[in-house]
C-alpha cells in the first residue's frame, strides 16, 4: 500500500460518547472524519443519563460541549440514520456501502421550533425515555440532541402508512421542511480507516418473568429510574410509583440482572458499570429525600475505579444506602395495590421478608445482535460474550487491519474508560495514516471580529435554568426582570440549557441581530463552561474575552438550596458583579507561539513506550526517560494479561521496536531536576547518572511514572518465608522453584493493604491476578487445594470468565468480609491459616504449603517532586488528579502535559496501555498545530502610573519583570518596568504589590475589582460607625 | 426478657395460620401463659428458639443496638470446632457443576420455602458439600426435610445441579436411617408388588365390585378389564387409592369407559407409585419401572398411562429415558394431560363447562412442572390450564405460577415422612398463594399435592377450598353421548 | 435575628474556586450571604481591596488560597500570607475589628473544610456584632 | 479687571505662606497681575474669626481662594465654609490642607484625651482650661473632606515654583497637570533588587559616594532605609531629583499619598511584606501617615468597629 493512495480520511461507527471522542481527536489532527450514527441524532447512551459517577456532574453538562463541538466541527460530518452495509477494500483505502433512511425533514430547512410535534396527532412510546413516556411520530431524539433536527418516524406516522390522511405537520411546518417523499439513500464512501464505536443495549428483563418487569408497573429498569430522576425526564425529576403515582418510601436496586447469569440469559460476563450506577442513583435519590429507605441487593460491590471505593463508602456512612449481600431471586406482589415482596436470605443465613414501593432492575450492558452481525460481516472476530475480540497488547485494534475499535463494543465499560478507548483508537488511525495528514480537511476560517473598541457597551446577560438545577432553587423570572434594569443591559434571555447546541446558536443569532458587544452568561462554573461560551462568541464575530460568567449554580442555587430567597438575592448580586466586570473588559489578543514538535515522555514502562512509539509513528520526535538503566518498569514482573497472553514476550518486542525507532531518543538512569517554559515550549533539564545536566526543548509532556508495590507489613509476612506477596509468587512460579512445585494447599489473601483507612481505594487489578495465579496452580497439579480469602471478588467486565473457569475448576472461595481478616501461624513446616466461612459461620483451618498476599499498588514517592517541578496536583492518595475524571481524563489544568497508566491510578496492563494511546492522542492533536493561542490575560504595566520604583520585580515567580530606561519627550531618563508576555502566567502578584496600580492584569484589574466589591455590597449599609 | 404476642401478629410474622401458632403453644413448641387480653407472655428466648427454628430473623432483639451484621455470629455460635479442610476422600460427588460453581450469592437460600430450618438452606448444603463436610450431611435431616421441588435450582444463575446434589446425599445415607415409612413403602413394594402390600385377591375383587357398581350406575355394561391381553392401553394404580379412598379410581375408569378406551389394569405389580425416587434407592426404581415393562410386553399393550401421581410420573419416565430407552420404540407414553388433551381432541369425551361455577385455579406439581421441563424439555402448564378452563370458566392464575410456581410442601416423600411441622411450613406459601388469589376450587394432578391441600393446609390455613385432581374434574364435567351426567 | 454578615470572598482560579464548586456539586450547604470574586491567585489580592471592601459595607472580608506548596503559580499564597499580618495590623490601627480579616488554605478537593471556614466566619461575625452590639447599649 | 486672590489658613503653620514669599523675584511679576483681596497673614485686615455658623462673617469675593492648614475646630469650618461661598475655584495649598498634616497625627488619641494631656495635665500647677472644648471637631479633618476642592497642592511645604505654577496655570485658564507619580519617576537613584531582609532607622548615613553624583548611588530603601519615596507624590523636586535624596536622605512621604485615596502606611508596608522584608522591623509604624492622618486613616486606637 504505497503512502500516496492512503485516504486522510476516517470512518467513525456510532455517535456515543466513545465515537464523538475518537471524532474529535481525529478531526483536531487533521483527518475528514465521517461519523456515522444509526438513530437520528449523536450522543448516544450518555444523554439518557441524569448524572453521571463519580463526580455527580449532570449528565448533560459533561456531554454538551463535546456535543455542540461536533456539531460545529468544519472536518466532522454527521451522517444521521445511516448504517454501514460492509466494507471492503484494506487499510488505507477502505470502500464503505453506507445506507441511510430517510428523515423526511429537509435538515437545511427544519429550525427545530417544534410546531409539527405539537400537532402530530400520533403518540409512540418514546425509546429515548425507555418507553415510560410518549413521543409524537415527528420527533426530535432529546432536548439537546445534535444535529438538532425534526424526524418522522415511519413506524408511527399515519401519512406515511396512508397518503390520504393527516400530514398535518407538512401544513404548519414554518419554513416548510417536510417531505414525505424522501426516500432511502445509499453512499459509497472513501477512507483511510474505519473506528468502530458501537456502543450496547441494556438487558431487556421482560425476557425472564421471576422479575416481574413488564408485569409489576413498579419494577422499573435503571435506565427507566435515570429518565424518573431527569429534569427533563417524563415526570421533571419527581419520583412518584408507577402503579399509583404515590411518593415512594422504600426503593430496592436488585444487581446483575442480565450479568454473571447463565440462567435467565446467555451474559455470563459483569456489565462492569451497574454497581457504580446503582449506587449513585441511591444517592441522587437519597439527597433529595433523606428519609427514603434505599438498599442494594449484590453478589459482589464492584467499584474499582478511581475515587469509586470512596464514592461506595460515602454512600454507605454518610446517605445511609443499605447494603445486601444477598442476590434476589425473584420479585412477587403483595397485595393488589403495586407493593412489592422481596423474600431473601440474610448474610446470617436467616429468612427476611421486605415489603418496597418501587424495584430497580440493574439492567447489564450487551451487544445487539444486529452489531454482531454487522461485525461477522466486515470480517470482525468476537469474544464468546459477543464483544469485540481484542488483544490487551492492542486494546482498539480488531482482527481486521485498518479497522479500530473503542467504547462499550470491546466489552462492558464505564464513560472514563469509553472516552479513553475514543482518543486510542484516534491515536491509532491517525498514526496509521500520518503520511497523508491535512489532505482531506477543510481549513477553518476564523468569522471577521468585529471592532467595538468605540461603541458603548450594549450587554447582553443569558441566565440558564440548567433544568431545576439553577429554576429549581431561584426565581429566575425575578432575576431576569432584575437583571434588565441594570446600566448597559439591552437584552436579557431565559434558557432551559445556555450550554446546548440550540442555544449556542440562538446566542450567536442574537449577539449578531441586536449589535450586543458584551456577554454576561449566568449559569454553572466558569472552569467547565467558559471555553465553550467563548467559542460562540467567536464564530458570533465579537471578541472572546469580552464575556464574564455569573456562577449562579455550582456557588448559588446548589449551595443554597434550603434556602431559596438568599439564592435569588444572591444570583442578582452575582450578576450585577458580572455585568459591572464586563463593562470595563477590553478586547484581548490570544498570543500564538511556535510549538516545538517533540515531546517528553517520563517513565519507560509499557505506558510510556506505547506512547512514545505512537507519537513517532505521528512524525514527532520523542525523548524517553526511564529513572532505572532497563525499559519495561512495572510489566517486567508480570507473567500473563487478564485473557492469558504472555506479556514477557510483548515487552520483549515493545522494547526492541522502541530501540530501533529512529526518533525516539532513549537516556537511561536520568530523572528530570527543572522545568520551565510552557506548552509548547518546554526546556526541561535533566541529569543522568552522574553525568552532566542537560536540558531538552519539548513541547509536550507524558507522566507516566508508573507506581511501586506495597510490601505487605500484616499476615506475618517477613516472618514466614513461605508467606510471600503476589509478584514475588510469580517470579517462584515461572521458575517452578520448590516451594512451589511440590507445594499441595495454597491460600490467597486478597485486599493487602488496599482498601483500608489508610489507603481507602482499590488496586483494581489484584483479584484477576491472584486467580490466574490459581488456576495455572490448579492445571499444573489437579489434586492441589487451593483457597482465596476475599472481601469482594472484582474480576469487572469480561474478566468473570475467568472467575467462574477458577470455581469450575475446584478452588474454593472464602469471603472475609463479615467475619474478619484470617490468623496466619506457623504449624510445622507449613502455615495455618484460620479463617470463618461466610455461608456456614463456622471456623475453618486451612494447613497451607504457600500463603500468597494480593499486596496493594501505592503511588510511586518520585510523584510529588515531579508534580511540584511541573506544577501538577495529585490526589489524597498521591495518583497524578487528572483534569476530569470523564471529559478530560489524560490531561491536567497545566495545559500540555498528560499522564497515562498507574501513574494515573491503579489499573490492569490493557487499560494502562490504551491510556498511553490516548494521551499520545491528545498530544500528537496539540503538536499537529504549527501554533497555539497563550491565554492573553497576563500583566499590562500602565505607563502614566508606573514609575520604575522596581517593587513589583523580585515579586514575579516567573522573573518575567525587568526594569527599562527610556526618555522621555524632553529627553530626561526615567524608569519603568517591561512584563515578558510569555513568561507572565497572570497571576497578579505583581498587582498586588505594587503600590501605586502601576500593573494590572488584563480581566483583574484593580477598578474591576472595586467594581464587583461595589456591585457585591450595593444593597449593604456600609458598617455602621461605632463612635 | 418477657415477650408479649398477640396470636394472629405471630401468625402473620411466621406466615402461618392462627391454629399453627395455637397448635405450638398448646404442644409446648413455644411455652407461654395466658395474659390479659387474649394476649400470651413468652419468654424471648423461647421466642428466639422458635426463629431459630424457622430460620426467621427475630423482628425485636433483646438489646435494639445489637446490629446483626455485627461479627455478633461469632459470640454467640457455640464453640464449634474448627474444620479442617483438605483434599476430600470419597467424596460426594465429582461433577463442579454440583457445587464447586456457586457463587454463594444467595438466591437459592432466597427462593426455598424452608431455608433457615434447622439453620440449613440449598446455599448451605451446597456449602457443606463443597467443603466436603459428608457425614454432617448424611447425618442431617434437612435433606429428608427437602420436598426437592427445584425452587432453588430454576433461581441460581450459575445453574448449580441443587437436586443432583439432594438426591446424592439422599442415596448414600444407611438405609436403616432413611425415615421408616419411606423405606417400608420401597420394601413392600419390592416384595409385595404394591406399597401397602395389598394381596392379589383382595384387590381383584376389590376392581370387580367397583365395576359392578360403575355399570350400575354411570357407565352401564362396564366391566373392571383386568389382565386384557392386546389392550392398547396399560394404566397403573395408586396403591393409597384401592386401600384408602377405593372410589378415586372410578374416575378414570368413566374417562375410559366414556371414550371407549381399550385399556387394561395388570393384575400383579399394578403399583404406580415408586418411592424409590424418595429414598434415593436407584435400583428399586429400575425394579419397579422394569416391571411395568414385563406387564406391557405380557399384556402386549401398545401405550403406556405413566402412573398420574408426580413423583411417579418423574421417576418412570426417568428410568424408562436412562434405562429402558429401546422399550420407548416399542410403545407410546402418554402423561395424564397428554390422554385427556387426545381425548378432548378427537372429540372422544365432551365435557360440560357449566357445572363448576365456582372460581378454580389449577396448581402446577413440581414434577409435572419445572422438574419434568428441566429434565424433560417440557413442562405441562398449558396443557393442563386448557383441560381445566374447559370445564371450568372462572378460573384465576396462582401467583407465581407455572414455572416459577411454590411447592405444596409434600413433595419428595415429605407427605409420608415424619417432619410434619415442616412440611406444614413449608406450605404456608402456598397457603398465602391460594388465599391472595380466591379461588375455592384447586385442581392438582398429583396425589401428595391433593392430600397435603386438601387434608392439611385446607384445615391448617382455613383456607376453605376444595381440592380436585385434575381427572376428577373432567370425570365430573363428562357429557356422555346420552346428554345426561354420569 | 439580623442578616447573616456579609462576607466577600476572595478565592483563587485553581483551588478555592475550583472547591467551591465541588461544595456545590455535592450540595454542602453554607451561609448565603457570602459574594465569591474570583481572582487568578491569592498573591493577585491588594491589601486595598480587603479595605475597599470593608469601607463599603462588609462585615468580613476572606481570602482563600491554596495550601502552601500547592500554588499554582508557586508562591502566591506565601505573598498572600506574607500579606496577610500587615492587612491584620491596618485593619487595627483604621478602628476595624481584625477578626473581620481571614486567610486561609482550602484544596481544589477540599470542598467541605471551604464550607466549615464560610461557616465559621460568619459564626464569628456574628459573635462581633453582638459583642458590638451590647458593648454599644452599654455605652448609652 | 484683575483675577482677585484670596488667601486664608486654618489649623496651620504659615509654612504654605512663607513658601509662596519663598518664590523670589518672579513673585513680583505674578503679584502685579493679580489682586489679593484678603490675605490676613500678609495683609492688615480686621475681621473677627466667628465661632460658631451663627455668628456673622464676610469675606470679600474673589476668584480664586487658597486655603491652607486642616480643620480641627469650629472656627476654622465656618471660615472654610464662608471662603467656599466666596471663591470660585479653590485650592488645597500643602498637606495639612490636602492631607490633614502633621497637627493629624494627634488624630490617634480622641480631642478630649489630647486637649487634656496638653493643657490641663502636667506637673506645673493646672493650666486654665478652654472654656468651650465642644467647638473642637472629633478629630483633624483635611480642607476637602469637609468642602469639594478644585485643586490639591500637597507638600510641606509646597514647592514655591509649583505654587506659583497652579495659579499661573489657573490665570492662564489651562488645565492643572495631573500628579500621579511617585517621587520614584525623578529620583535617579540605581535599583539593583531589593536583597535585604529588614529595614533600619536613619540614624546613620546611607552608603553612597560622596564626589559622585546621586544617579550613582544605590536606592535608599534597597540599602535598608525607609524612603517612603514609593509610596509619596512626586513633584517636589520639579523634574529632577526629589529634595530630601538631592541631600541623599530618604524621602518621608511629606507629599502625601500617590492616588488622592491612597494609604501610605499600607501601601509601603505591603510592598515591604511581597518582598519579603519583615514589615514588623519598622519601629513606629503609624509615623508613615504621620502626613497623611485625615480621611480617618489615623484613628484612637481601641475603636473597634
Amino acid at each position: 500500500m504505497s503512502e500516496d493512495t492512503m485516504i486522510g480520511a476516517v470512518m467513525v461507527i456510532g455517535g456515543g460518547i466513545s465515537g464523538m471522542q475518537a471524532a474529535l481527536d481525529i478531526a483536531d489532527s487533521g483527518f475528514f472524519v465521517y461519523l456515522v450514527e444509526k438513530t437520528g441524532a449523536i450522543g448516544g447512551a450518555m444523554p439518557q443519563y441524569n448524572k453521571v459517577f463519580p463526580t455527580n456532574d449532570c449528565s448533560m453538562c459533561i456531554i454538551a460541549p463535546k456535543l455542540v463541538e461536533c456539531g460545529r466541527h468544519a472536518n466532522i460530518s454527521i451522517m444521521t440514520l445511516s448504517e454501514v452495509i460492509d466494507i471492503s477494500g484494506r487499510a488505507g483505502d477502505f470502500h464503505v456501502r453506507v445506507s441511510e433512511q430517510p428523515r423526511y425533514v429537509d435538515i437545511n430547512k427544519c429550525i427545530a421550533c417544534g410546531q409539527c410535534s405539537a400537532q402530530c396527532p400520533k403518540s409512540v412510546d418514546d425509546s429515548f425515555n425507555s418507553y415510560i413516556a410518549k413521543r409524537k411520530a415527528i420527533f426530535i431524539k432529546y432536548p439537546q440532541a445534535v444535529p438538532l433536527k425534526y424526524q418522522i418516524d415511519p413506524a408511527a406516522c399515519l401519512r406515511l402508512k396512508d397518503p390520504d390522511s393527516c400530514g398535518i405537520c407538512a401544513d404548519i411546518c414554518p419554513p416548510g421542511a417536510i417531505d414525505f417523499d424522501h426516500q432511502p439513500q445509499k453512499h459509497e464512501i472513501q477512507v483511510g480507516a474505519v473506528v468502530m464505536a458501537l456502543g450496547f443495549q441494556t438487558f431487556d428483563p421482560g425476557k425472564a418473568k421471576v422479575w416481574g418487569y413488564g408485569v409489576y408497573p413498579n419494577v422499573i429498569t435503571s435506565l427507566q429510574f435515570e429518565r424518573y430522576l431527569a429534569p427533563n425526564g417524563p415526570t421533571d425529576g419527581v419520583l412518584a410509583r408507577p402503579s399509583d403515582g404515590k411518593p415512594v418510601k422504600k426503593i430496592a436496586f436488585l444487581q446483575c440482572i442480565g450479568s454473571r447469569d447463565k440462567n435467565h440469559c446467555n451474559n455470563e460476563y459483569c456489565s462492569a458499570v451497574c454497581c457504580m450506577y446503582a449506587i449513585k442513583e441511591a444517592v441522587m435519590v437519597k439527597e433529595a429525600n433523606p428519609e427514603l429507605d434505599v438498599s442494594i441487593f449484590y453478589i459482589d460491590m464492584r467499584t474499582p475505579g478511581k475515587e469509586f471505593d470512596r464514592y461506595y463508602e460515602r454512600a454507605r456512612s454518610e446517605y445511609g444506602v443499605k447494603f445486601i449481600r444477598s442476590r434476589i431471586h425473584g420479585v412477587e406482589p403483595k397485595g393488589g395495590k403495586g407493593d412489592l415482596r422481596l423474600h431473601y436470605s440474610s448474610v446470617q443465613g436467616k429468612q427476611v421478608e421486605e415489603i418496597v414501593d418501587l424495584v430497580v432492575l440493574s439492567v447489564g450492558l450487551e451487544t445487539p445482535d444486529s452489531m454482531v452481525k454487522l461485525a461477522e460481516k466486515i470480517g470482525i472476530h468476537m469474544t464468546p460474550d459477543r464483544f469485540a475480540s481484542i488483544s490487551a497488547f492492542m486494546p482498539v485494534h480488531t482482527s481486521k487491519k485498518g479497522i479500530f475499535t473503542c467504547g462499550a463494543f470491546n466489552g462492558p465499560r464505564d464513560i472514563p474508560q469509553s472516552v479513553i478507548g475514543g482518543s486510542a483508537a484516534a491515536a491509532s488511525a491517525v498514526a496509521l495514516l500520518t503520511s497523508v495528514r491535512n489532505t482531506r480537511t477543510r481549513p477553518i476560517a476564523p468569522p471577521a471580529e468585529r471592532d467595538v473598541r468605540l461603541q458603548s457597551p450594549k450587554i447582553g446577560v443569558f441566565i440558564c435554568h440548567c433544568g431545576t438545577n439553577i429554576a429549581g432553587v431561584i426565581d429566575v423570572s425575578e432575576v431576569a426582570a432584575f437583571a434588565a434594569t441594570l446600566p448597559q443591559v439591552v437584552h436579557v434571555e431565559r434558557n432551559l440549557f445556555t450550554c446546548a447546541q440550540d442555544t449556542q446558536d440562538l446566542m450567536i443569532q442574537q449577539i449578531k441581530n441586536l449589535g450586543l458587544n458584551r456577554i454576561v452568561v449566568a449559569a454553572c462554573t466558569p472552569r467547565t463552561h467558559e471555553p465553550l461560551f467563548r467559542k460562540t462568541l467567536k464564530s458570533a464575530g465579537i471578541n472572546e474575552y469580552l464575556f464574564e460568567m455569573a456562577n449562579i449554580r455550582n456557588q448559588n442555587a446548589w449551595v443554597h438550596s434550603q434556602d431559596p430567597e438568599a439564592a435569588t438575592r444572591k444570583a442578582k448580586d452575582l450578576i450585577r458583579m458580572a455585568v459591572v466586570k464586563v463593562t470595563s473588559l477590553t478586547a484581548l489578543k490570544p498570543l500564538r507561539i511556535p510549538i516545538t514538535p517533540s515531546a517528553l515522555i517520563i517513565g519507560g514502562g509499557v505506558t510510556g513506550m506505547t506512547a512514545a512509539l505512537n507519537l513517532a509513528k505521528q512524525g514527532y520526535q520523542i525523548h524517553l526517560l526511564e529513572k532505572t538503566s532497563q525499559l519495561g518498569g512495572n510489566a517486567l514482573h508480570l507473567f500473563q494479561t487478564w485473557n492469558g497472553e504472555h506479556v514477557p514476550r510483548y515487552l520483549m518486542g515493545l522494547q526492541e521496536e522502541v530501540n530501533n525507532t529512529p526518533n525516539i531518543e532513549i537516556s537511561y538512569n536520568t530523572t528530570v531536576t527543572a522545568v520551565t517554559g510552557h506548552v509548547g515550549d518546554f526546556t526541561t533539564t535533566i541529569r543522568s547518572g552522574t553525568s552532566r545536566k542537560r536540558t531538552i526543548q519539548h513541547g509536550v509532556a507524558i507522566i507516566t511514572t508508573g507506581a511501586k508495590r506495597y510490601i505487605p507489613e500484616e499476615y506475618e509476612y517477613g516472618k514466614i518465608p513461605k508467606v510471600v506477596a503476589s509478584i514475588e509468587f510469580d517470579k517462584l512460579h515461572m521458575h517452578n522453584e520448590t516451594r512451589v512445585a511440590n507445594g499441595k494447599s495454597f491460600v490467597f489473601i486478597q485486599c493487602v493493604g488496599s482498601r483500608n483507612q489508610e489507603r481507602p481505594y482499590c488496586s483494581k487489578s489484584c483479584c484477576t491476578h491472584s486467580i490466574q495465579s490459581a488456576i495455572k496452580l490448579k492445571k499444573e497439579v489437579p489434586s492441589r487445594q487451593i483457597y482465596i480469602l476475599y472481601r469482594e471478588i472484582r474480576t469487572y467486565g469480561q474478566r468473570e470468565r475467568i472467575y467462574s473457569q477458577a470455581r469450575e475448576l475446584g478452588i474454593i472461595f472464602i469471603n472475609y468480609e463479615l467475619h474478619g481478616p484470617p490468623k496466619i501461624s506457623r504449624e510445622d513446616t507449613g502455615v495455618l491459616v484460620e479463617v470463618w466461612d461466610h455461608v456456614l459461620h463456622r471456623p475453618l483451618e486451612i494447613k497451607a504449603d504457600m500463603v500468597i498476599l494480593a499486596s496493594a499498588t501505592l503511588a510511586s514517592p518520585e510523584a510529588v517532586e515531579l508534580a511540584n517541578l511541573f506544577k501538577l496536583p495529585l490526589n489524597a492518595d498521591g495518583f497524578f488528579q487528572e483534569a476530569h475524571a470523564k471529559l478530560r481524563p489524560v490531561e491536567f489544568n497545566v495545559d500540555g502535559v498528560f499522564v497515562a497508566g498507574l501513574a494515573h491510578y491503579p489499573k490492569p496492563l490493557e487499560e494502562s496501555i490504551s491510556q498511553a494511546l490516548a494521551a499520545a492522542a491528545k498530544a500528537g492533536r496539540l503538536l499537529a498545530r504549527k501554533e497555539i493561542a497563550l491565554e492573553p490575560n497576563t500583566a499590562l504595566v500602565d505607563p502614566v502610573l508606573c514609575d520604575g520604583c522596581g517593587l513589583c520585580i523580585d515579586t514575579c515567580p516567573y522573573r518575567a519583570i525587568s526594569l527599562v530606561e527610556y526618555l522621555d519627550e524632553a529627553g530626561t531618563p526615567l524608569k519603568t518596568v517591561a512584563i515578558d508576555q510569555v513568561l507572565c502566567k497572570g497571576c497578579g502578584i505583581c498587582q498586588g504589590t505594587c503600590p501605586k496600580r502601576g500593573v494590572t492584569i488584563a480581566g483583574f484589574t484593580y477598578d474591576q475589582i472595586e467594581a464587583q466589591i461595589d456591585a457585591a455590597l450595593m444593597d449593604a449599609l456600609p458598617t455602621e460607625v461605632t463612635p | 426478657m418477657i415477650y408479649e404476642i398477640k396470636v394472629n401478629e405471630l401468625a402473620e410474622e411466621f406466615g402461618v395460620h392462627r391454629n399453627t401458632i395455637r397448635n405450638w403453644i398448646n404442644s409446648g413448641a413455644l411455652p407461654a401463659q395466658e395474659g390479659p387480653g387474649r394476649r400470651y407472655l413468652i419468654q424471648w428466648e423461647d421466642y428466639k428458639q422458635l426463629c431459630d427454628r424457622y430460620g426467621r430473623e427475630p423482628r425485636i432483639s433483646p438489646e435494639p443496638s445489637a446490629r446483626t451484621e455485627t461479627i455478633q455470629a461469632r459470640k454467640e455460635a457455640p464453640a464449634l470446632a474448627p474444620v479442617r479442610l483438605g483434599p476430600k476422600t470419597n467424596p460426594l460427588y465429582t461433577l463442579p457443576t454440583l457445587a464447586d460453581t456457586c457463587l454463594t450469592c444467595g438466591s437459592c437460600a432466597g427462593a426455598c420455602p424452608i431455608s433457615g430450618v434447622d439453620d440449613l438452606d440449598p446455599r448451605k448444603i451446597i456449602r457443606m458439600a463443597f467443603l466436603g463436610l459428608d457425614e454432617e450431611l448424611l447425618a442431617s435431616d434437612w435433606p429428608w426435610k427437602c420436598t426437592m421441588c427445584g425452587k432453588c435450582e430454576i433461581a441460581c444463575p450459575m445453574n448449580v445441579e441443587i437436586l443432583q446434589l439432594i438426591q446424592r446425599i439422599r442415596s448414600r445415607r444407611d438405609r436403616d436411617k432413611i425415615p421408616p415409612p419411606i423405606q417400608k413403602g420401597v420394601v413392600t413394594c419390592l416384595e409385595k408388588g404394591n406399597n401397602l402390600g395389598i394381596p392379589k385377591d383382595d384387590f381383584l375383587a376389590l376392581l370387580k365390585e367397583l365395576g359392578k357398581d360403575l355399570a350400575a350406575t354411570a357407565c352401564p355394561g362396564f366391566v373392571t378389564p383386568v389382565d386384557v391381553r392386546g389392550a392398547r392401553l396399560l394404566v397403573t394404580i395408586n396403591s393409597k387409592e384401592p386401600f384408602v379412598e377405593p372410589d378415586n379410581l372410578t374416575w378414570w375408569w368413566k374417562i375410559f369407559h366414556a371414550a371407549g378406551e381399550s385399556w387394561t389394569i395388570p393384575s400383579e405389580n399394578w403399583e404406580g407409585v415408586n418411592w424409590g425416587l424418595h429414598s434415593g434407592d436407584y435400583s428399586a426404581i429400575r425394579t419397579v419401572v422394569k416391571r411395568i415393562i414385563d406387564n406391557i410386553e405380557r399384556l402386549n399393550c401398545k401405550a403406556l398411562l405413566l402412573p398420574e401421581c408426580g413423583h411417579a410420573y418423574y421417576a418412570t419416565r426417568y428410568a424408562l429415558e436412562r434405562w429402558f430407552p429401546e422399550s420407548l420404540q416399542q410403545f407410546k407414553i402418554y402423561t395424564v394431560f397428554d390422554l385427556l388433551l387426545e381425548y378432548l381432541n378427537e372429540g372422544r369425551i365432551t365435557l360440560n363447562p357449566s357445572l363448576h361455577a365456582k372460581l378454580t385455579t389449577f396448581h402446577d406439581s413440581c414434577n409435572y412442572g419445572r422438574k419434568s421441563l428441566k429434565t424433560f424439555g417440557h413442562g405441562y402448564f398449558d396443557e393442563a390450564r386448557t383441560i381445566t378452563r374447559t370445564c371450568c370458566k372462572n378460573y384465576v392464575e396462582l401467583i407465581p405460577t407455572e414455572e416459577e410456581n411454590y411447592c405444596c410442601g409434600a413433595g419428595g416423600g415429605s407427605w409420608a415422612s415424619p417432619f410434619s411441622a415442616e412440611r406444614v411450613f413449608h406450605g404456608r406459601i402456598k397457603a398465602r398463594q391460594i388465599s391472595e388469589s380466591g379461588a375455592k376450587v384447586v385442581i392438582t394432578s398429583c396425589h401428595n399435592c391433593k392430600d397435603q391441600l386438601g387434608k392439611s393446609l385446607n384445615r391448617e390455613f382455613n383456607l376453605d377450598i376444595e381440592v380436585q385432581f385434575l381427572w376428577e374434574l373432567v370425570a365430573n364435567s363428562l357429557v356422555t353421548t346420552g346428554g345426561q351426567t354420569p | 435575628m439580623s442578616p447573616e454578615p456579609k462576607i466577600i470572598a476572595f478565592c483563587c482560579n485553581w483551588c478555592s474556586y475550583a472547591a467551591a464548586d465541588l461544595a456545590g456539586i455535592l450540595r454542602l450547604q453554607y451561609p448565603g450571604s457570602i459574594r465569591i470574586i474570583r481572582v487568578m491567585c491569592s498573591g493577585m489580592v491588594h491589601p486595598e481591596m480587603v479595605l475597599h471592601a470593608l469601607d463599603k459595607g462588609a462585615d468580613g472580608v476572606m481570602i482563600i488560597g491554596c495550601h502552601p506548596g500547592e500554588c499554582h503559580y508557586l508562591t502566591g499564597n506565601e505573598m498572600a500570607l506574607a500579606r496577610a499580618e500587615v492587612i491584620a495590623d491596618t485593619l487595627e490601627d483604621l478602628g476595624y475589628a481584625s477578626e473581620r480579616f481571614q486567610l486561609t488554605w482550602v484544596s481544589s478537593a477540599e470542598p467541605e473544610r471551604l464550607v466549615e471556614a464560610f461557616r465559621t466566619m460568619s459564626g464569628r461575625l456574628m459573635l462581633l456584632r453582638s459583642e458590638q452590639q451590647t458593648s454599644y447599649a452599654k455605652k448609652n | 479687571m484683575k483675577p482677585k486672590l484670596s488667601f486664608e489658613w486654618l489649623h496651620a503653620c504659615s509654612g504654605c505662606e512663607i513658601a509662596l514669599l519663598n518664590y523670589g523675584e518672579p513673585l513680583l511679576a505674578l503679584l502685579n497681575r493679580v489682586e489679593i483681596v484678603h490675605f490676613p497673614l500678609l495683609m492688615d485686615h480686621k475681621y473677627t474669626r466667628p465661632e460658631r455658623e451663627d455668628l456673622p462673617l464676610s469675606l470679600p469675593e474673589a476668584d480664586i481662594g487658597l486655603v491652607s492648614g486642616g480643620v480641627a475646630h469650629q472656627e476654622h469650618l465656618t471660615v472654610l465654609h464662608e471662603m467656599r461661598r466666596q471663591c470660585r475655584t479653590l485650592i488645597a495649598l500643602g498637606t495639612c490642607a490636602t492631607h490633614g498634616g502633621i497637627p493629624a497625627m494627634r488624630n490617634q488619641w480622641s480631642t478630649a484625651d489630647t486637649l487634656q494631656t496638653v493643657l490641663a495635665a502636667g506637673d506645673t500647677e493646672p493650666g486654665p482650661m478652654l472654656d468651650e472644648p465642644s467647638l473642637f471637631l472629633d478629630r483633624v479633618y483635611s480642607v476637602d473632606e469637609k468642602v469639594p476642592v478644585e485643586v490639591s497642592l500637597p507638600g510641606c511645604p509646597p514647592q514655591p515654583e509649583l505654587i506659583a505654577a497652579i495659579i499661573e496655570a489657573l490665570l492662564n485658564k489651562d488645565t492643572v497637570p495631573p500628579a500621579n507619580k511617585s517621587v520614584c519617576e525623578t529620583c535617579p537613584t540605581l535599583r539593583k533588587g531589593k536583597g535585604q531582609t529588614t529595614i533600619r532607622r536613619f540614624l546613620d548615613n546611607a552608603d553612597y559616594d560622596r564626589d559622585q553624583p546621586v544617579s550613582r548611588m544605590r536606592c535608599l530603601l534597597e540599602q535598608g532605609l525607609l524612603c517612603m519615596g514609593p509610596v509619596t507624590a512626586g513633584g517636589c523636586g520639579g523634574k529632577d531629583t526629589p529634595l530630601c535624596l538631592r541631600a541623599r536622605v530618604p524621602c518621608r512621604g511629606c507629599y502625601g499619598p500617590v492616588r488622592p485615596g491612597g494609604n501610605q502606611l499600607l501601601d509601603m508596608k505591603n510592598a515591604l511584606a511581597s518582598n519579603g522584608i519583615d514589615h514588623r522591623s519598622i519601629v513606629d509604624r503609624k509615623s508613615l501617615l504621620r502626613f497623611s492622618g485625615a480621611h480617618g486613616l489615623i484613628q484612637p486606637a481601641g475603636k473597634r468597629r
